[in-house]
């Protein structure tokens, strides 16, 4: 989220497309009907099955799964034909101006640079021209034909309501109507928020779902305001954290990236990295990227990252693919070439698409561990349970340890929410039986390791060895311990670097933020985005003041938000040019004429002048960008592609199948329905219910008594035409599996007319597996197809083709 | 016994019972029944409270452990219910179906309680130490890497990588957790490495 | 016609005075069970029906055990009752003599029996009890069963319910008051009881109250017996 | 924002309301409490009610009740009707609104209304059974139940049901143990968009007043306050975007009253039916002891052995 769960309290108009916050977040939720009671805010639902969310809509707009980016550029095309635009932030704030190189073009739904047999682009001619100055080119009147805004403008120019219509099934009078809502939040009084989540990331083009809203957002000028935003609900509790200390195949603590095999050494690796600025006197923040990279290093490896040594550069793997994901890794499982896996807490074998492609890759391992606090599907792959997970135990020679692990209950810590707060908390029970604290096992198997290596030696040995373990108790380490290694040390006493008097922290004290942070190797920090978290004065996370002056929602001094415990980023621009309030009433910060001060923590220097730094401070920009060069895989604009599994061909580019850029491996296309297919005529999509937290709840007897066995839902108008009843049984099979359900027949789900053709819709809720209080069921990977978003393979669960047909019941 | 008399004496008998329990019915009597207190005891006297958030979602809602016994005492701690924290700013008290039955996520049935093993082939699981649990792991970890990681590439440059063994991290640790287990993992070499934020 | 008033095992044994059978064993042992049942009926009934009669409960050990037992000992008293019916039916169908009873019932209770016509084995009062027992018996039954909550309340409405309950009240109230009129008279009218505990009536008490069918039974064939007194 | 439902304490504290404040006792009086407590009830906004049950899992949790997992019916209530483990029950029906052409999923949160004259309480023959405080929560005590289920006869919204094992009635308590310490219910603390408020009685009618302008000014011309006055008021009360037609929310009564069949058999029947028995009893016992039983006489002894022996004498 840019903004808060609290924030949301400000908003005029609530946007709810690609994700169900009703149902899949109720009490953050709660702040919508808050804005809606007490602000007369108005909520849009827009989403291919009326939901619980839509039940407390102002105004709900059906759509056809995977057609979002026709919507959304359907909504800027009609925000910029009808000057509802807020053009000074447009001007001020975005690239909108920024003159685009020769060469970029985009023709029939191909941007230049494409090849095929890569399913790849050359991106080379998606960038600013650069002028004589060394900065990018930028024409203020947006005159130029080559200026992001001219390109947007006829980038867009094809979706028309009635395109939209066309494409997402959208009747073009509540398109028109959302249209109308969505353009008064251009002016700089209204604000309107976007709530999404996995509707939006679940898809080959998830992460142009998400900047296609953003883009929206920005040419309304609602970023960086109280009660506007792009806020992603996020999934489970500590995602957010997890992401942010980069548990991710690429990734470094903070957003930092793992080198790859062509950077052999830190200098080669800082070329990519600390971004010049683009522009005059912007701030460019990652040009403090070498700072955080050394302190992590020096978290990670302490006396043994040294500046001889590039601070243990060789240390880290280097990558020579974009990264091991999931499903990459899944993949290699598949073809035998993983040997051992550990599960922490990550039920796989539930959780990925294509569930037979998943037992097959698990039956191929040597050893596999799982680590959690329930009995997981996944630590049962190899039990025969029927039909819901129908294998030979004799015939799988995995080897499987499951080792107990302990619950929120039972351990203290921080999670990261969507919001961004680090929020601790405290045990309050006793484990059951013998289950560990996660902490507890990393410790045993890494201090294990060490003894095996500090024995017999073995490959490469020096990283384990010499992995800094400064913990009071080696097989223990504790909660506050780990904290304060996140936070970060002063190994030297550091100095203000404009006033060497000024001492921020002794040596050996905690840091007070990463402003102090160095690259000579004299602070230790962990993950720097997280930096000040629990300084010298203190856990921060576990701060509980509730104060909030004129209950702006801010809540500054309630635990800890990273960046920097600033609740709102990209505050600068709530301000104008001069650093005035866009909208005196939803005041975030203003320039005094000296320095940034209001409700929140500058996202800006504070005393960086208001028409010389621009608030997008991690932009070498200092603006944000409609037009995004070459930092996306799959096109510098959003552009519409249909899902892989489509029930129509793509009314703006027939040629093009799915995402072109998204990766697929081979023998996977093979399992793709055709477009149209008549095989599997019904467009299906997984979603999560209000009554269960993915395959955790059916744990929990409650939890299975309000929402017992596993459904799909459809139309009246198909169960009609398949003969389905109201209570029924129901087979529904994609080209890669089959499943056998309880029928919901609803209102809430009607037939859709996509360019000229009937499109029925499928609901297949994503609760059951084989373990739990629940009733056995089927989940959605059954049927979905192995394929990911083209720049985070994120698998595409949300748009998939079906068949159904009414069966007499269950087979055992 | 003389049945007839008794017979005729008893229904005499309820004959004017009945007649005087029917003026008591028109309300000249009351009858006083035993009372029996109506009101449950409050459930949460005498319990120790801690501060936690829901392990679910991430709006991370504010909630009270109520637990029989005090862990910062170095007790034995059993939770016995769970609420919303009414302090916290997102939250306010409130908890969504999930969260309100967060007891019985705590106290689940199929909540593991020791270490188990399945041998290849196996059709069940036994019960292991966690000793032995942890020595089989990095035994099997250590062969895996000494076999197959990659120091250099074909271009002889140093890539120190290890990718026949994965890791997979969930996203409902703490974030120390996940730093301490980035450590560890990272360390090996490892790059198959993800957590749940990926789907 | 005659045959319908007489038992195939009454008979008339001369002696002084004479004896004369009226219900067999079986018929006595029904009838028991039969008043046994809707005396412990109307005490829980009742223990139900108003709350200053609640201590009613007390009888059969609380209120939770009164609910329980009362349709069970409603149950038993329908299959006795209805024993009773299928003996019983036939002499207590509807005769012309008993209109001009009816009519002079005045003369009954003052005791003036002389002035009304001869009666077969039942009076119109005794068959006006048997009729009314037979149809409130039925209908307490069936409402009894659909507020049997236990066991029935899924099979009607609340709806239902609630008109089977005001039935059910009203039937009670009635059955009881039949019941009054059909003990009373029992105790009222000498010699009635020792027939349900004997078996059988002096001869007097036939010539009294049921002459008719002492004459038919005296003239019946077989009829007689000898001298030995009634077992 | 409503004030939220402050955290509960856990030190003990003596219950604010007791057996002395009982306005009404079933099958039995109870003398008039010294003064009336104010009134409390439980506001559910149905137009920010997003259905998603977390009032039906904080009421089991509290309440330490054991539903069954069930199946699913093609529907989307959990349990699919309230049971003696299941006080509260989210309802849902789909409408097609004829003015609008839009479908509205209207969900209701059912379950004990509290009625201010409780059908249950007028219908229960075990004396103290039913209760009812002068704050308004009608309590049923389960010591004194007998299971009989003229309860759920009595209430007009067809709440109480019987539990199959301890043979005792069951319903909504309102949290009365929560309500006596200060608290609100479980509910309504859980009620994530706060579509379940809790209050006193006037507070509640207010802040409805405020949703209900909202509602009109959303084009809900209808909505309106769910407070109905065929059983004096209720404890827990709706708004409601189409207050003109709650049938449609799953069939909530427009005019809810005391069945009259219920009325006529706890009122007139009651006093009638004993009256008549009185009366036939006392009849009886006067007609004795003013005729005197009717005995055998000599005479007819001897008419009946004359009987006997003329016949003798006919058939010889």
């Amino acid at each position: 989220m840019t903004n808060s769960w609290t924030d949301i309290r400000n908003t005029d108009l609530v946007v709810i497309m690609g994700g169900n916050a009703a149902e899949a977040h109720p009490c953050g939720f709660k702040w919508v009907t808050e804005a809606k009671a007490n602000r007369g805010a108005k909520l849009i639902v827009v989403d291919p099955r009326y939901t619980r969310s839509a039940s407390v809509s102002d105004l709900y707009a059906p759509i056809r799964q995977g057609t979002d980016i026709a919507f959304l550029l359907g909504l800027i095309n009609y925000c910029i034909e009808n000057d509802k635009v807020q053009r000074d932030y447009v001007k001020a704030f975005t690239n909108a101006g920024y003159v685009v190189k020769q060469g970029f073009t985009y023709q029939d739904g191909l941007f230049s640079g494409y090849d095929e047999a890569k399913r790849d682009y050359d991106k080379s001619s998606w960038d600013y021209e650069i002028g004589a100055d060394g900065f990018a080119v930028v024409d203020d009147t947006l005159a130029n034909p080559r200026c992001v805004w001219n390109l947007l403008k006829n980038h867009v120019a094809v979706y028309t309501p009635e395109m939209v219509e066309r494409i997402c099934g959208t009747p073009k009078d509540k398109f028109l109507k959302v249209a109308e809502m969505v353009a008064e939040c251009s002016s700089p009084t209204k604000a309107m928020t976007s709530m999404y989540a996995l509707g939006w990331t679940q898809h080959s083009k998830g992460s142009q779902n998400i900047r296609a809203m953003a883009m929206l957002q920005l040419i309304l000028g609602n970023i960086g305001v109280r009660g506007g935003g792009m806020n992603a609900l996020r999934g489970h509790s500590n995602i957010q954290g997890l992401t942010d200390v980069g548990l991710m195949s690429n990734l470094l603590p903070g957003y930092l990236t793992l080198p790859n095999e062509k950077e052999p050494d830190l200098n080669a690796y800082m070329s990519t990295r600390g971004f010049k600025p683009l522009r005059p006197n912007q701030m460019s923040y990652w040009q403090n990227y070498r700072k955080f990279f050394v302190s992590f290093q020096k978290a990670m490896y302490g006396s043994a990252a040294t500046p001889e040594n590039d601070f243990a550069y060789d240390y880290l793997p280097k990558l020579d693919v974009p990264g091991y994901d999931v499903l990459r890794a899944f993949d290699m499982m598949h073809q035998g070439k993983i040997n051992l896996y550990l599960c922490q807490g990550f039920n796989a074998l539930q959780a990925f698409p294509n569930k037979q492609k998943i037992t097959a890759s698990l039956s191929k391992l040597k050893l596999l561990v799982v680590m959690d606090p329930l009995a997981t599907e996944t630590a049962r792959f190899w039990e025969n349970h029927g039909a819901h997970n129908d294998v030979d135990p004799s015939a799988i020679q995995t080897e499987v340890i499951e080792l107990p692990s302990t619950c929120f209950a039972e351990d203290d810590g921080s999670l990261t929410n969507s919001g961004r707060w680090l929020q601790w908390h405290w045990a309050g029970g006793t484990p059951p039986g013998e289950a560990k604290r996660d902490t507890w096992i990393m410790a045993q198997i890494h201090l294990r390791l060490k003894e095996l290596y500090r024995g017999e030696g073995g490959a490469f040995p020096d990283p384990i060895l010499n992995l800094h373990w400064p913990y009071a108790d080696p097989g223990d380490p504790t909660a506050e311990e780990i904290a304060q290694e996140i936070n970060g040390r002063a190994l030297a006493k550091v100095t203000d670097t404009a006033d060497p008097t000024k001492v921020l922290a002794e040596a050996g004290k905690l840091l007070p933020g990463f402003a102090a942070l160095r690259d000579d190797g004299s602070t230790s920090c962990g993950c720097w985005i997280y930096s000040g978290c629990f300084n010298e004065k203190g856990n921060n996370m576990a701060r509980r003041d509730t104060d909030d002056p004129d209950e702006t929602g801010a809540y500054l001094k309630w635990a800890f938000s990273w960046p920097a415990n600033r609740r709102i980023l990209y505050n600068r621009a709530s301000a104008d040019l001069n650093g005035k309030a866009w909208d005196p009433d939803r005041k975030v910060i203003e320039w005094d004429g000296a320095k940034w001060s209001g409700y929140d923590v500058p996202d800006i220097a504070p005393t960086a002048k208001p028409g010389e730094v621009g608030p997008f401070i991690m932009n070498p920009e200092g603006v944000s960008r409609l037009f995004t060069r070459g930092m996306m895989r799959d096109g510098p604009f959003p552009a519409h592609y249909e899902p892989f599994e489509s029930p129509i061909v793509n009314p703006v580019a027939p040629n093009v199948r799915g995402n072109p850029a998204a990766r697929v491996f081979e023998g996977d296309f093979r399992q793709f329905a055709e477009p149209a297919s008549a095989e599997f005529p019904y467009a299906a999509t997984s979603y999560r219910l209000t009554e269960h937290f993915h395959f955790w709840t059916k744990h929990v007897v409650v939890n299975a008594v309000m929402q017992p066995e596993f459904f799909v839902e459809i139309s009246e108008q198909l169960a009609a035409e398949k003969g389905i009843a109201k209570d029924g049984w129901v087979r529904v099979w994609s080209k890669r599996g089959s499943v056998t359900a309880k029928a919901m027949v609803t209102k809430r789900i009607k037939p859709l007319t996509c360019d000229g053709k009937t499109v029925h819709i499928v609901g297949i809720p994503l609760h059951w597996g084989f373990t739990g209080a629940a009733k056995k069921g089927f989940g959605p990977n059954m049927l979905t197809p192995y394929v990911g978003d083209a720049n985070i393979e994120t698998p595409e669960y949300k748009a998939f083709l079906v068949n159904i047909e009414p069966v007499s019941g269950p087979v055992a | 016994m003389n049945i007839e008399l008794s017979r005729r004496a008893f229904l005499q008998t309820a004959g004017a019972g009945l007649a005087g329990t029917t003026l008591g019915a028109l309300g000249f009597g009351d009858i006083e029944a035993a009372h029996a207190a109506a009101i449950r005891s409050f459930k949460l006297a005498n319990t120790t409270e801690a501060r936690n958030t829901c392990p679910y979602c991430s709006v991370a809602c504010g909630v009270i452990l109520y637990s029989k016994g005090d862990l910062r005492k170095g007790e034995q701690a059993e939770i016995t219910h769970i609420e919303g924290d009414t302090d916290h700013p997102t939250n306010r008290g409130t908890l969504c179906p999930k969260g309100s039955a967060l007891l019985g996520f705590v106290k689940a049935p199929t909540r593991l309680q020791q270490p188990m093993i399945r041998k290849p082939g196996a059709d069940k699981f036994e019960p292991t130490t966690w000793e032995d649990a942890i020595d089989r792991i990095a035994r099997l970890m250590k062969d895996d890497r000494d076999q197959n990681f990659v120091a250099t590439n074909n271009d002889g440059v140093t890539v120190n990588r290890w990718i026949t063994t994965g890791f997979l991290a969930a996203s409902a640790t703490t974030n120390e957790t996940a730093f301490e287990t980035y450590k560890v993992v990272r360390s090996t070499g490892m790059l198959v490495f993800d957590n749940q934020a990926r789907v | 016609m005659t045959a319908h008033d007489v038992e195939p095992d009454n008979a008339v044994h001369p002696g002084k005075p004479v004896t004369v059978d009226r219900y067999t064993v079986g018929a006595r042992i029904n009838h028991w069970i039969t008043a046994a049942s809707l005396i412990l009926l109307a005490l829980s009934g009742l223990a139900l029906f108003h709350p200053s009669l609640f201590f009613l409960s007390g009888l059969f050990g609380g209120g939770q055990f009164t609910r329980f037992i009362h349709p069970w000992i409603g149950v038993v008293l329908f299959f006795s009752f209805f024993g009773l019916f299928i003996r019983f039916w036939k002499a207590n169908l509807w005769k012309r003599e008993d209109g001009t009873w009816l009519a002079r019932i005045r003369d009954v209770l003052a005791n003036h029996e002389e002035n009304v016509p001869e009666v077969g084995k039942y009076n119109a009062g005794q068959k006006f009890v048997f009729w009314a027992m037979s149809v409130l018996i039925v209908i307490l039954i069936s409402s009894g069963l659909v507020i049997w909550d236990q066991y029935f309340s899924a099979y009607t409405t609340v709806g239902q319910q609630r008109v089977a309950l005001l039935v059910h009240a009203i039937a009670a109230v009635a059955i009881i008051g039949v019941w009054i009129i059909h003990a009373y008279s029992a105790l009222w009218v000498r010699g009635t009881i020792p027939a349900m505990i004997r078996g059988s009536v002096t001869g007097g008490w036939a010539w009294r109250h049921h002459r008719k069918w002492l004459r038919e039974l005296v003239t019946k064939p077989g009829g007689r017996s000898g001298s030995k007194p009634a077992e | 924002m409503f004030p939220p439902i402050a955290n509960p304490s856990v030190t003990d504290v003596a219950p604010r309301f007791s057996e002395k404040d009982l306005v009404r006792r079933s099958a039995s009086t109870v003398p008039a409490p010294a003064e009336r407590l104010t009134e409390v009830a439980k506001l559910i906004d149905v137009s920010k009610c997003i259905g998603c049950k977390a009032c039906q899992t904080a009421c089991i949790e509290w309440n330490d009740t054991h539903p069954e997992v069930g199946v699913n019916a093609g529907v989307y209530e959990n349990p699919p009707d309230l049971t003696p483990d299941m006080f509260t029950l989210m309802r849902f029906s789909e409408w097609e609104n004829p003015e609008t052409n839009n479908l509205e999923w209207l969900i209701r949160k059912d379950g004990c209304m509290h009625c201010e004259d409780p059908g249950c309480l007028k219908a229960c023959p075990a004396p103290g059974a039913i209760v009812q405080y002068s704050n308004g929560i009608v309590d049923f005590v389960h010591e004194n139940c007998i299971g009989c289920g003229y309860c759920i006869k009595g209430c007009p919204f067809n709440i109480p049901r019987i539990s199959r094992v301890d043979h005792t009635a069951y319903k909504c308590t309102l949290c009365s143990d929560r309500v006596a310490v200060g608290q609100g219910p479980a509910c309504a603390k859980a009620c994530p968009t706060q579509a379940i408020v809790f209050g006193t009685k006037e507070e509640m009618k207010q802040h409805a007043e405020g949703r209900i302008t909202d509602l009109k000014a959303r084009g809900y011309a209808n909505a309106g306050l769910y407070d109905p006055p065929g059983v004096g008021g209720t404890h827990v009360m709706y708004v409601l975007h189409h207050a003109d037609q709650p049938e449609l929310y799953s069939g909530l009564p427009k005019e809810p009253r005391i069945s009259p069949l219920v009325e006529a058999w706890k009122g007139i029947t009651k006093y009638a039916g004993l009256t008549v028995l009185g009366v036939a009893a006392g009849v009886g016992l006067l007609h004795h002891l003013v005729m005197g039983p009717n005995r055998v006489s000599d005479t007819d002894e001897e008419n009946a052995e004359r009987l006997v022996r003329s016949d003798r004498h006919d058939s010889a």
